[in-house]
């Protein structure tokens, strides 16, 4: 739980820039590579504004629309020393790099016995709500989770999102790390106070946002603060949700989740991406096989539908989990 | 390779003073073809202009690739096609859902997200689909339509028919591996495939010249085997002659072709674009060679129609699109169990 | 269960065959293309073999190395009214195509409202075991059932290969159909009778490989004989399992499940995937969420280690769920 | 477009009957160079021998790609490279390990999964490793290592060393989206990456003519503004000069070259093929042609050595087979903890 209110509050878009430029400046062997990167518009989210006039066009790297060029790039320069962070500008675009990702960079070390590790990072923005449609909102961590080699994380605040990035950047295995556009620059809902500096979050301990005592609800990225809004209502009926948020899912902080759930003898997980086969099915499983004759109810899952993203806009709004889907499990629970 | 060189500065040197339209062409169409065109050209300015009025004013909410600056592309292939041709387009299609004939009023609504949209309001302007006008898919990735449109095409020359595909991407998407796979394919099969590679000369904020390494996607055809020609698509009748030579070539089964076609995007990216990376002395050049006026003024120049018959044509698309969005702002969104449906032919867990 | 042993027995790359010239036969839309399937080869594998002869090179097309093109041509000609089996020779190859699988085969026809069916079918052989390392020996069958619009069939035995082959042809929506290579050509261990003809078999229709009262073993693909010589084993000791081959797993027959474990009230899941966020995370989540208060213990999951597949014989066995993992579970349930 | 032509044939009428080796070529490579490319490709001819013959007794059993005929083309850029220079190679890559000096031993016990191979037998053939000696990846995916090698290539670049990194595929990889998008990107970044095209004129048991839309793969170059040259993989002289020019450009910060040499595979795709879909006339040419020998009489007929020196040569590769197989052979089985090492840096949940 953040206390550190004395920081500067910012959007998530600026501490990732952030974290970049710190990376950056404290490792030359950091270097960005992705489309539409550099100045002048810096991203086309603008994340990584003013870094290619501060570091130069030779380390923030715009490429062509040649997503498995950028990655098979970034494996090579990783095992050659470097630690590049490849951007890869929407999570839907990893399906035409996939080999590159789940062949290359997640085994390279596995199947060289150890002798080539590959540090790099894969930045990707993600998530529904915007209406672009079933080929722009997609969240397909479960993927990720699934091909081992990779690691797998997902921020709920800026100061996570700089931490962990950062922790990202001198990890010395491929990183996955998604990010939110809904959260990007939305200062009022997601914004947060973000230490300066190089402040590193260490990988595999989650945190718990919000502490409670009837059912822990678990979750990561964007859906927290759906999550603490929905413990929000519920406290009102009397019900204290314990809400944990995993920021990184490979690797995953079991202990943390096991001990919540010890507590509550309740849990819910919550995520965005389609249910079946989601995230979500991993924890439930683990928390069913490890604390089954201490649970009071199933664990409930809410995800997105299992559908393919729609446009219409209500149909967008129902395809995502909402508040009302996270208190009704939770309810289910507690009934 | 890259060597500084800036191709979009180079091309408005050469074609931006060019003021004729295919003047020096003894084979121009006959009257209709041309008026055929503008039709097709005054549809896609016109919407476009209300879709960006309409966004400005804050009436409409949605992301929105202008197309405004190619509609002579889109045009030049469209008065060529049957309505049982194939066409597949990307994002930025508005401009080659027209010239397919997609109508206006599912066109709108499904831009809107409403339940009478081509797509029940579940694609969206990034998916328009319209098999009865031949509008086979629109896509947002990048470079995929390409093998799809192989599909189409291999759908038609084992049907025995001399239906032709027709897709569009930009000149971003000739870096992409689909694009690679896609024309080598059709190469080897003789597709009856046209590449329609509309070159705007940017792919989001990046110019062409910094990520492609050649001069001119056109020269690409070679390395399949595959005719390739750069034809300049801001002129109606250049490129309406181009695009007729590649459907005659796959009507007859001689196989795909290449046609760049080179113009320029007007407004960027999408709606709201700062375009801090595009010259503005490049954009404001562009954008005074509006080929659509230049063609309207073309047309009247040289006999082919009277202002008064333009402004005829132009008046009933007005007609047409404002009963477009009156059709579309008054239809319901989907309803809530559409959600569900078309994930499978049947429900399915 | 299968009792037509008056048919020939035959390997299930014959039963593959078989159904790929019945449906060629019935259905003159039905055409087949990939890298390598015509004469004189006739597929790597030879599971197309004869088939080039028989109907001709226009519909038995030899394609080049390009999976994306593949996979893109089947789409558009779906569209247009065919009914293409598209071949990718390794599952791990899908990454390189997978966005002309995920994002359009699979979310076509939601993308049109329901105007553009993309009837195809692709096949896939899958699987470790012959030391192929890790870059041609993965199940992968998780990503696609977490992409809604897919389904997806991973047979176990040469009558139900060919039986959904067919349906999966005829049917109207996209299928991803894993073989597995181990199984192909070894017809003393895997091979069966297979009933001439046009023999169907639908789809979400699990089947009861072994009827049994203590526990159910679920399973899919190769797996099922490992479970089922498990269960004899077991049953030497008075362990009574019942193996339910799921056959298809999306649509799932929950109904089959639940009312095996219903019964039973014991269930153990098992594949050769990677467990983590594999299938059978989504199925043990779904056996806790209905039947939780009936179960005398928690599912087991037992499935490929979470690692990449090693090359050396001894660690590939290792990475391979073996029949002394799948005892192990079912005495944990039983204990 | 495929228009029948039997590139095979063609190739096959042209070059087997010339039995010249870089005969016309004032600038042959000195007497040490000729004779360090010999030892090279007897290096590769005896040890692919070794593991047919282990193979066929039962000796051993392997998924084995045979590298037999190719031998000149790795001992062509062998020569050329330094130990810190890269290369990147495929499943059949056993000619390139052994050219970047991939040492024997190693090599021997990964391909029989022993705990003493480079990859502690978890990687296997078609994953040899040897960061000592400059071999980076080896990958069982078409045309993968192509874009892999531009990091490498960026590498030397950043650090600004004269590196260079050459990176091995055959022509059925030059039909793979991952070719393209490699081979723009390494132009428009000038990057110093040799671009290797072994072809063999078949990928799997599928001509080159049947699935490639170009007679030559280097003709592809021009598509992304980068030299392409083919060249007589069977002739080590000419392959030797082809690679120098690319290797010197790279080195010279001019960017990339593709290099297309062709070969033939003498023994299909991998052991057990049985060849039906290979014409078996052109195969018994080529095969009659063997490059190895006629090279190794070229050496003796032009008088750069003495059948005694290459004997001696083929003497000590064969020792040092012996001594490896030995080694390999003698060697354990990683310990089974060793399934769950090396995924992450750390054992991660
Ligand atoms: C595979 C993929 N990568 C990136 C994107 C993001 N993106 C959308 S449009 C675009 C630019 C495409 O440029 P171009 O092909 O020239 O078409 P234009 O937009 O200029 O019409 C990019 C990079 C995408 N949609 N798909
Ligand atoms: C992406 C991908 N598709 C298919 C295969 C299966 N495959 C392995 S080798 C091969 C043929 C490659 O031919 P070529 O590139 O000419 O190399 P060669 O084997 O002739 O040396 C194929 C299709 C693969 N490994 N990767
Ligand atoms: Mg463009
Ligand atoms: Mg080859």
């Amino acid at each position: 739980m953040s206390t550190e209110t004395e920081h500067p509050v910012l959007p998530m878009a600026s501490a990732i820039n952030q974290a970049l430029d710190v990376a950056m400046g404290l490792d030359p062997k950091v270097f960005l590579l992705g489309e539409d990167i550099a100045e002048p518009s810096g991203g086309v989210y603008k994340v990584t504004k003013g870094l290619s006039t501060k570091y130069g066009t030779n380390r923030v790297r715009k490429t062509a629309i040649s997503e498995q060029a950028i990655i098979g790039a970034a494996v090579g320069a990783a095992i050659a020393g470097y630690r590049p962070v490849a951007e890869i500008m929407m999570m839907d675009f990893l399906a035409v790099c996939l080999d590159q990702v789940t062949n290359h960079a997640a085994k390279i070390r596995y199947m060289s016995g150890g002798q080539t590790p590959v540090p790099m990072v894969i930045r990707t923005s993600a998530g529904a709500g915007r209406g672009f449609g079933a080929q722009h909102s997609e969240l397909l961590e479960s993927w990720f989770v699934h091909t081992p080699g990779l690691k797998v994380v997902m921020p709920s605040t800026p100061a996570d999102a700089k931490g962990l990035l950062l922790t990202a950047i001198f990890d010395d295995d491929p990183v996955l790390f998604i990010e939110q556009m809904m959260m990007y620059w939305d200062v009022k809902k997601y914004g947060g106070p973000v230490p300066p500096g190089d402040v590193r979050i260490p990988f595999g301990v989650a945190d718990i946002k919000r502490a409670g005592t009837d059912v822990t609800i678990i979750s990561y990225g964007r859906q927290v603060h759906e999550c603490l809004r929905s413990a929000e209502t519920l406290a009102v009926d009397g019900i204290e949700c314990e809400v944990v948020d995993l920021r990184t899912l490979v690797p995953l902080d079991e202990a943390a989740v096991f001990a919540s759930v010890t507590k509550t003898k309740r849990a819910v997980v919550v995520h965005e991406g389609v249910t079946r086969c989601g995230f979500g099915a991993e924890l439930s499983s683990r928390i069913h096989e490890e604390l089954f004759g201490e649970l009071a109810a199933p664990v409930q899952r809410v995800g997105g539908a299992n559908t393919p993203v729609p446009y219409a806009s209500n149909l967008e709004a129902d395809f995502i989990p909402q508040q009302s889907d996270i208190e009704a499990a939770v309810r289910r629970v507690t009934a | 390779m890259f060597d500084g060189t800036d191709f979009a500065a180079l091309w408005y040197e050469t074609s931006m003073t060019q003021t004729s339209i295919g003047g020096d062409r003894p084979d121009a169409p006959d009257r209709d073809v041309l008026l055929a065109m503008f039709e097709i050209q005054s549809r896609i300015k016109l919407c476009d202009e209300r879709f960006r009025s309409m966004l400005t004013s804050g009436q409409i909410q949605l992301i929105y690739y202008s197309p405004r600056g190619q509609e002579c592309i889109s045009a030049g292939w469209g008065v060529h096609l049957r309505p049982d041709d194939y066409v597949v387009t990307i994002y930025r299609g508005l401009h080659d859902h027209l010239a397919k004939g997609v109508p206006l009023r599912d066109l709108w609504a499904e831009f809107l997200g409403r339940a009478t949209g081509t797509c029940k309001g579940k694609g969206g302007p990034m998916h328009i689909t319209h098999p009865a006008s031949g509008l086979m898919v629109t896509t947002g990735i990048v470079g995929a339509g390409i093998p799809i449109a192989n599909g189409f095409g291999l759908a038609a020359q084992m049907d025995g028919t001399d239906q032709v595909c027709v897709v569009n991407f930009g000149d971003g998407a000739a870096n992409i591996g689909a694009f690679h796979e896609g024309l080598n394919m059709a190469a080897v099969w003789k597709l009856p495939v046209i590449f329609v590679c509309q070159n705007n000369l940017y792919g989001e904020h990046t110019p062409m010249a910094m990520s492609t390494g050649v001069e001119y996607i056109s020269e690409r055809g070679a390395a399949y085997g595959m005719p390739g020609v750069t034809v300049d698509g801001n002129d109606p009748v250049a490129t309406w002659k181009a695009m007729g030579d590649a459907v005659a070539r796959a009507r007859a089964g001689d196989g795909p072709t290449l046609v760049e076609a080179r113009t320029y995007r007007f407004y960027g990216h999408l709606m709201g674009d700062a375009m801090e990376y595009m010259d503005k002395e490049e954009r404001r050049l562009a954008m005074e060679a509006d080929p659509v006026v230049a063609y309207r003024n073309w047309l009247i120049g040289n006999g082919h129609a009277s202002e008064a018959q333009l402004a005829e044509i132009e008046e009933v698309v007005v007609a047409a699109i404002d009963d477009a969005v009156e059709f579309a702002m008054n239809s319901p969104f989907p309803d809530e169990s559409e959600l569900y449906t078309d994930v499978y032919a049947q429900a399915t867990s």
